[in-house]
């Protein structure tokens, strides 16, 4: 089957702006867009550049834009998004080639909400103790992989370059509903700031947009609600 | 951390401090339910149960000989102005990155916010009726 | 090409699980730089899934003399027992820090940490499948990846993410620095530095059907290798039992850990025949052998008689909800599925590299099969063979593996650090390097000698000859191709010119290695006429106790290897026939 | 190094309806804005006395005033009905979960209460115009120029 590509291509050394390339790959319906990638850059266009590790959706690398929408290359496959298939780099970062963007600024976001546990206590020789329960009330936000499709699928980050973004909020969610933390007060005051989590106007495109089925608006709205009554 | 890349649109990520973006947060949500008594419900009486048409200074003038108007006006005055112009001051903060024109931006829409309280308040207090 | 220097006491090469816990341990004793070629959050560690092993005894009673005899017997008795012990005893404390460190484990119902069942894991020397493997649903590596990384952000640890290390300098037998590409430049960075750790991970890369990144490709061994320091076991290359078909995305054992069953064509519980004990329990290596007789024998489903099934169907929506939710996404994505009503086609998929670069159990490199230092030097994780996998891993030892000895490396990095002074690395220390980047950006792109080309005969030629089952034939047959690959690797062009993200460039070099891996791969399996673990020989299916109880040492000669060997160290344990 | 910051595709983010609903809730809220500071002025030149009063209120006496007040009142109900569907999902924990039931439900009780709102202006704008026209004015009549002679 004859699959149309048109991929969104910039190359800093001699484009001044992004401009549309075609292509025309052979592909099987199961395969995964990244496979096609793949086929242009190793079989075709050597210079087309983009990031991919894992090639099945763990890793977070190949966020893009996929036929207007935030996917992971290596997570949908032909015949999921029908023909031609449109890729952009994703939005709101800046372009640094073809489809990698410069992910320092969302790193620089996620780092600025301690995620990590805090917990001054001598935490003893064994385990520290947690049911199943408390367990669970944070599930949803350990699952994610800092792949930024919600960040950069959120139309107020496309605007607002400084907020801080739904992954950065879901990391601190992930440390705010974890019974052995107590680092609680500090990243819910870090984000009562202008940038912080009330800059959110709940469009549920990072829901629709994370890979791994994380409900991002929900882990938001519990940081507002937790925010409000801690206050 | 290391950071190699160029400086080009380095973020300022959040650092935290004053409780104001959540007090502004929830003083929409609550201003947003009054407003939809105050609102809505002017919105009903001039356009559904009146209509806009008969609309003159008789019934304005009738409608203001008691306090109660008076006050419920004011209150939808006040809390649209206010409601709103957070509600802008938040698109002006998404839109406009340079911090500059930002400022200059908040500092014209709060003054104007300022001179409509100011002349729709003094019309509901100083109101008279001359004829 | 702009040359810029850096100077460290000491330097990690990747940000897996090894190279973060490494980090975590030097970090505050020194002025420490962690480099890798991905963001740290996206090193293969996050792909493991299933579990870690301890001997906690949360659900029944264990100790870790039991699961050092689990670990001695799966390796086929090739392990080093005295590691063994050390990997097994430190496991506990691991898992513990771990937590501490805010790992989100599973629970159980009293609050500790939840363990599983897993393959080869036994209780009282062989009796029983035990629990050991302490888990966190089914991503127990995103959450040690996720915790470790969370950890080094907490300490201020130095990174330089998407810099690949393509070189070291060693001078009179002592470690001077690396050098490194930086993938959004194309400048090079010279790293001053006196201590190295390598815990760059596997290169699954050289099969065509793996469960391992694209970006696995032995990029530490081959540096090592390239330098003169041999590449121990190279033959035993472990191929999971359930990748799904085609793809080899991994279905982690922990779905048969909570019941799942192998099932053939005509719907049998084939493991019945070749494990009666723990069945579909066995080790990988068993079973993965088991898979490949099925199908040779006709016994495969599908048009091709290719696969074999993985039946979860008993299981329960529950069960697999909770504790087997990632890898059933899998399947629902790429095989479009649905796993709690219909078995899932799999087939043995490439997964772990026993061998790497020889080290003792302080994560120290060793330069020879005599057991020399190499002063500055470590390595940890799956680049590294410690050895305490011998001949075959058994599963959830790996990620316990990069703990245990990312940690030692670290320790062994303050050691030598506090003990030495800093050193002076030449300005002209990149030019080789910049000499062949810049060859490749000179030579005029061909079709013929394309990265891709090349690679794609490679990854086809080993999985042809060099996977689950070898014989004398085969493996020479892929020694010929292997040279072939060679002499037209020498000629390898690249389209792509460029200076940033020039992702073709890398991979290029990354082509290397692949090479290199293979060869030592090839000519270790040609050399050892035994079928131990994972290494299968159809024409010495018997392992040689007599001539083979010996780690093999493959250094580069040419385009080959010159083998060499040293004996296994022994302990509590003697070999006896591996019967499950 | 040039960056490009975003590069300009010309394309659209295939946005699920939170992203409408957001530029919606977004765009009336500046509008209503808009329309409020214009409204308070016309309001406050009551206190210049009938005539300047009257005068002035007379511009909105026609039908294409008719049509954006219609306009104003979609904006007010779906605004004001949008935003307790924010606030629902903002406040109430389980808001998130049933976010397609809620906007379904926001929908349909805009409709019930803008299309009855709807025809009721509009035939009142026509009863009141035929009723202060001269003989024989037709309904396109009322359409097309102000109301004559009013009051
Ligand atoms: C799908 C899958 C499931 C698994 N499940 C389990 C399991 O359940 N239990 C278990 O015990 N084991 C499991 N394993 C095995 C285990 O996960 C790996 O062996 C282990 O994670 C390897 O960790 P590492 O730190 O050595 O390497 P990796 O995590 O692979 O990290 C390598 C690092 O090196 C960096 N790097 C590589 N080359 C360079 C270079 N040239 N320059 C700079 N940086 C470089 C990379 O960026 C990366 O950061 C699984 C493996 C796979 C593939
Ligand atoms: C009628 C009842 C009203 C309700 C229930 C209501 C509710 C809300 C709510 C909850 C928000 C916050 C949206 C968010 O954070 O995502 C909001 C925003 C806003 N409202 Fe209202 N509002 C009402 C009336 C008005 C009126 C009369 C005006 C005009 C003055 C107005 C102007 C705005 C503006 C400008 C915003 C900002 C929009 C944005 O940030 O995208 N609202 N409203
Ligand atoms: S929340 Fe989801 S979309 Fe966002 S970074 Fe994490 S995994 Fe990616
Ligand atoms: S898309 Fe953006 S506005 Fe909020 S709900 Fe998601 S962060
Ligand atoms: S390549 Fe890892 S998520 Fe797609």
């Amino acid at each position: 089957m004859d699959i149309n590509l048109k991929i969104l291509r910039y190359d800093p050394e001699s484009d001044r702006k992004g401009h549309w390339e075609n292509y025309i790959v052979d592909a099987e319906p199961e395969e995964r867009i990244l496979d096609l990638l793949h086929k242009i850059k190793w079989f075709e266009d050597g210079s087309l550049s983009f990031r991919r590790s894992c090639a099945h959706g763990v890793c977070g690398s190949d966020a893009m834009v996929i036929n207007g929408e935030n996917m992971l290359a290596c997570q949908v496959l032909v015949k999921e998004v029908g023909n031609p298939i449109k890729i952009e780099p994703i939005r709101g970062l800046p372009v640094v080639k073809d489809l990698i963007v410069d992910m320092e600024p969302f790193f620089d976001s996620y780092k600025k909400v301690m995620p990590y546990l805090i917990n001054e206590k001598e935490p003893g020789d064994r385990e520290r103790l947690q049911s199943p329960e408390d367990r669970d009330k944070f599930e949803d936000t350990t699952k994610c992989i800092l792949c930024a499709a919600c960040t950069t699928s959120c139309p107020v980050f496309w605007t607002a370059e400084t907020y801080v973004g739904p992954a950065a909020i879901v990391n601190a969610h992930r440390f705010v509903f974890d019974s052995r933390d107590e680092g609680t007060k500090q990243r819910l005051e870090i984000l009562k700031d202008v940038n912080g989590a009330f800059r959110c106007r709940t469009a549920f495109n990072c829901t629709s947009a994370c890979p791994r089925g994380i409900q991002v608006t929900k882990a938001i709205e519990d940081i507002k609600r937790e925010t409000l009554l801690n206050s | 951390m290391q950071t190699t890349r160029t400086d080009w649109g380095r973020r300022q990520p959040p650092v935290g401090g004053t409780s104001f973006e959540l007090q502004a947060w929830f003083f929409m949500r609550v201003s947003g339910l009054a407003l939809v008594f105050l609102a809505v419900w002017h919105m009903f009486i001039m356009h559904v149960f009146n209509d806009t048409l008969n609309l003159d200074y008789d019934f304005v003038a009738a409608r203001w000989e008691t306090s109660y108007w008076r006050a419920f006006d004011w209150l939808l005055l006040t809390l649209s102005l206010l409601h709103g112009t957070n509600g802008l001051r938040v698109v002006i903060h998404d839109n406009l990155p340079d911090k500059t024109i930002r400022k200059l931006a908040h500092s014209v829409l709060y003054g104007t916010s300022l001179i409509f309280f100011i002349i729709g308040t003094y019309a509901i207090v100083a109101f008279v009726r001359q004829v | 090409m702009k040359v810029i220097k850096h100077s460290f006491d000491g330097v990690i090469v990747g940000a897996g699980g090894a190279g973060l816990r490494a980090a975590i341990e030097a970090a505050p004793h020194m002025k420490l730089a962690v480099i890798t070629k991905l963001y740290p959050t996206r090193s293969h560690t996050g792909a493991a899934q299933g579990g870690m092993s301890a001997a906690l005894a949360n659900v029944e009673e264990d100790n870790w003399n039991w699961h050092a005899f689990d670990t001695v017997k799966g390796s086929d008795y090739l392990a080093d027992q005295p590691a063994v012990d050390i990997l097994c005893k430190e496991a506990i404390d691991a898992v513990i820090e771990l937590e501490h460190w805010g790992l989100p484990f599973s629970r159980l119902d009293n609050g500790k940490i939840a363990q599983r069942r897993f393959g080869g894991h036994t209780v009282k020397e062989g009796e029983s499948p035990a629990f050991r493997a302490c888990y966190a649903a089914d991503r127990t590596g995103h959450m040690i990846l996720q915790t470790l990384y969370q950890k080094c952000v907490s300490m201020g640890v130095t990174f330089f993410d998407e810099f690949q290390v393509l070189d070291i300098k060693i001078e009179d037998g002592i470690c001077q620095g690396v050098i490194a590409y930086e993938l959004a430049t194309g400048d090079i960075h010279i790293f001053e530095t006196r201590a190295v750790t390598f815990a760059t991970g596997g290169f699954g890369k050289i099969f065509k059907v793996s469960s391992n990144a694209h970006s696995l490709t032995g990029d530490g061994p081959g540096i090592l290798y390239q330098k003169g320091i041999p590449l121990e076991d190279m033959e035993f290359y472990q191929f999971h039992p359930t990748g799904i078909y085609r793809l080899g995305i991994l279905l982690s054992e922990a779905a048969r850990g909570e019941g799942g069953i192998l099932r053939n064509k005509d719907g049998e519980r084939f493991m019945e025949r070749y494990a009666p004990s723990i069945k579909d329990l066995a080790p990988r290596d068993m079973v993965s052998r088991a898979i490949a007789t099925e199908i040779s024998e006709g016994n495969g489903a599908g048009p091709d008689s290719d696969y074999v099934y993985l039946d979860l169907t008993h299981l329960g929506a529950e069960t697999i909800k909770k504790k087997l939710p990632d890898i059933t996404d899998f399947v629902r994505t790429y095989v479009k599925i649905e796993p709690i009503e219909e078995p899932i086609p799999v087939q043995p998929t490439a997964h772990y590299a026993m061998g790497g670069i020889p080290t003792d159990v302080h994560s120290r490199v060793l330069s020879d099969e005599k057991g020399t230092v190499l002063p500055g030097v470590y390595a940890a994780g799956e680049a590294a063979c410690v050895s305490v996998h011998g001949a075959n891993r058994l599963g959830t030892n790996s990620l316990l593996d990069i703990v245990v000895f990312g940690k030692r490396a670290g320790q062994s990095m303050v050691d030598y650090v506090t003990q030495t002074k800093p050193n002076n690395i030449s300005d002209s220390a990149s030019d080789d390097l910049s000499k062949k980047i810049q060859n490749l950006i000179d030579k005029e792109h061909t079709d013929e000698f394309s990265v891709a080309n090349i690679r794609k005969d490679l990854q086809e030629s080993m999985e042809e000859n060099a996977k689950i089952f070898r014989t004398k034939e085969t493996l020479e047959k892929q020694t010929e191709i292997l040279e072939e690959l060679r002499e037209r690797y020498e000629n390898v062009t690249i389209f792509d010119k460029s200076k940033v993200h020039n992702s073709e460039l890398v991979e290029a070099i990354e082509l290397d290695y692949l090479l290199d891996m293979s060869e030592a791969t090839v000519a270790s399996a040609l050399a050892r006429n035994e079928s131990r673990g994972a290494h299968s020989r159809q024409d010495f299916p018997d392992r040689d106790d007599t001539n083979f109880m010996k780690h093999s040492f493959a250094f580069k000669k040419d385009n080959t290897a010159n083998l060499k060997y040293k004996d296994v160290e022994l302990g509590k344990y003697e070999p006896m026939e591996r019967k499950y | 190094m040039a960056y490009q910051r975003i590069v300009s595709t010309g394309s659209v983010y295939k946005g699920k309806t939170g992203m409408w609903l957001y530029i919606f809730h977004r765009v009336t809220g500046v509008g209503l804005f808009g329309y409020l500071l214009l409204h308070i002025i016309s309001t406050a030149l009551i206190l210049l006395g009938p005539e300047i009063y009257e005068g002035a209120e007379a511009i909105y006496k026609n039908f294409y005033f008719r049509v954006a007040e219609i306009g104003l009142m979609a904006a007010v109900l779906g605004h004001a009905i949008n935003g307790l569907r924010i606030i629902a999902v903002d406040l109430w924990s389980k808001g998130s979960d049933y976010q397609k039931q809620l906007n379904f439900a926001s929908l349909f009780i805009f409709l019930i209460i803008f299309v009855p709102t709807t025809y009721k202006m509009t035939t009142s704008y026509f009863d009141l115009c035929l009723e202060k026209s001269s003989e024989g004015t037709s309904l396109v009549d009322c359409m097309i120029r102000p109301i004559p002679d009013w009051k």
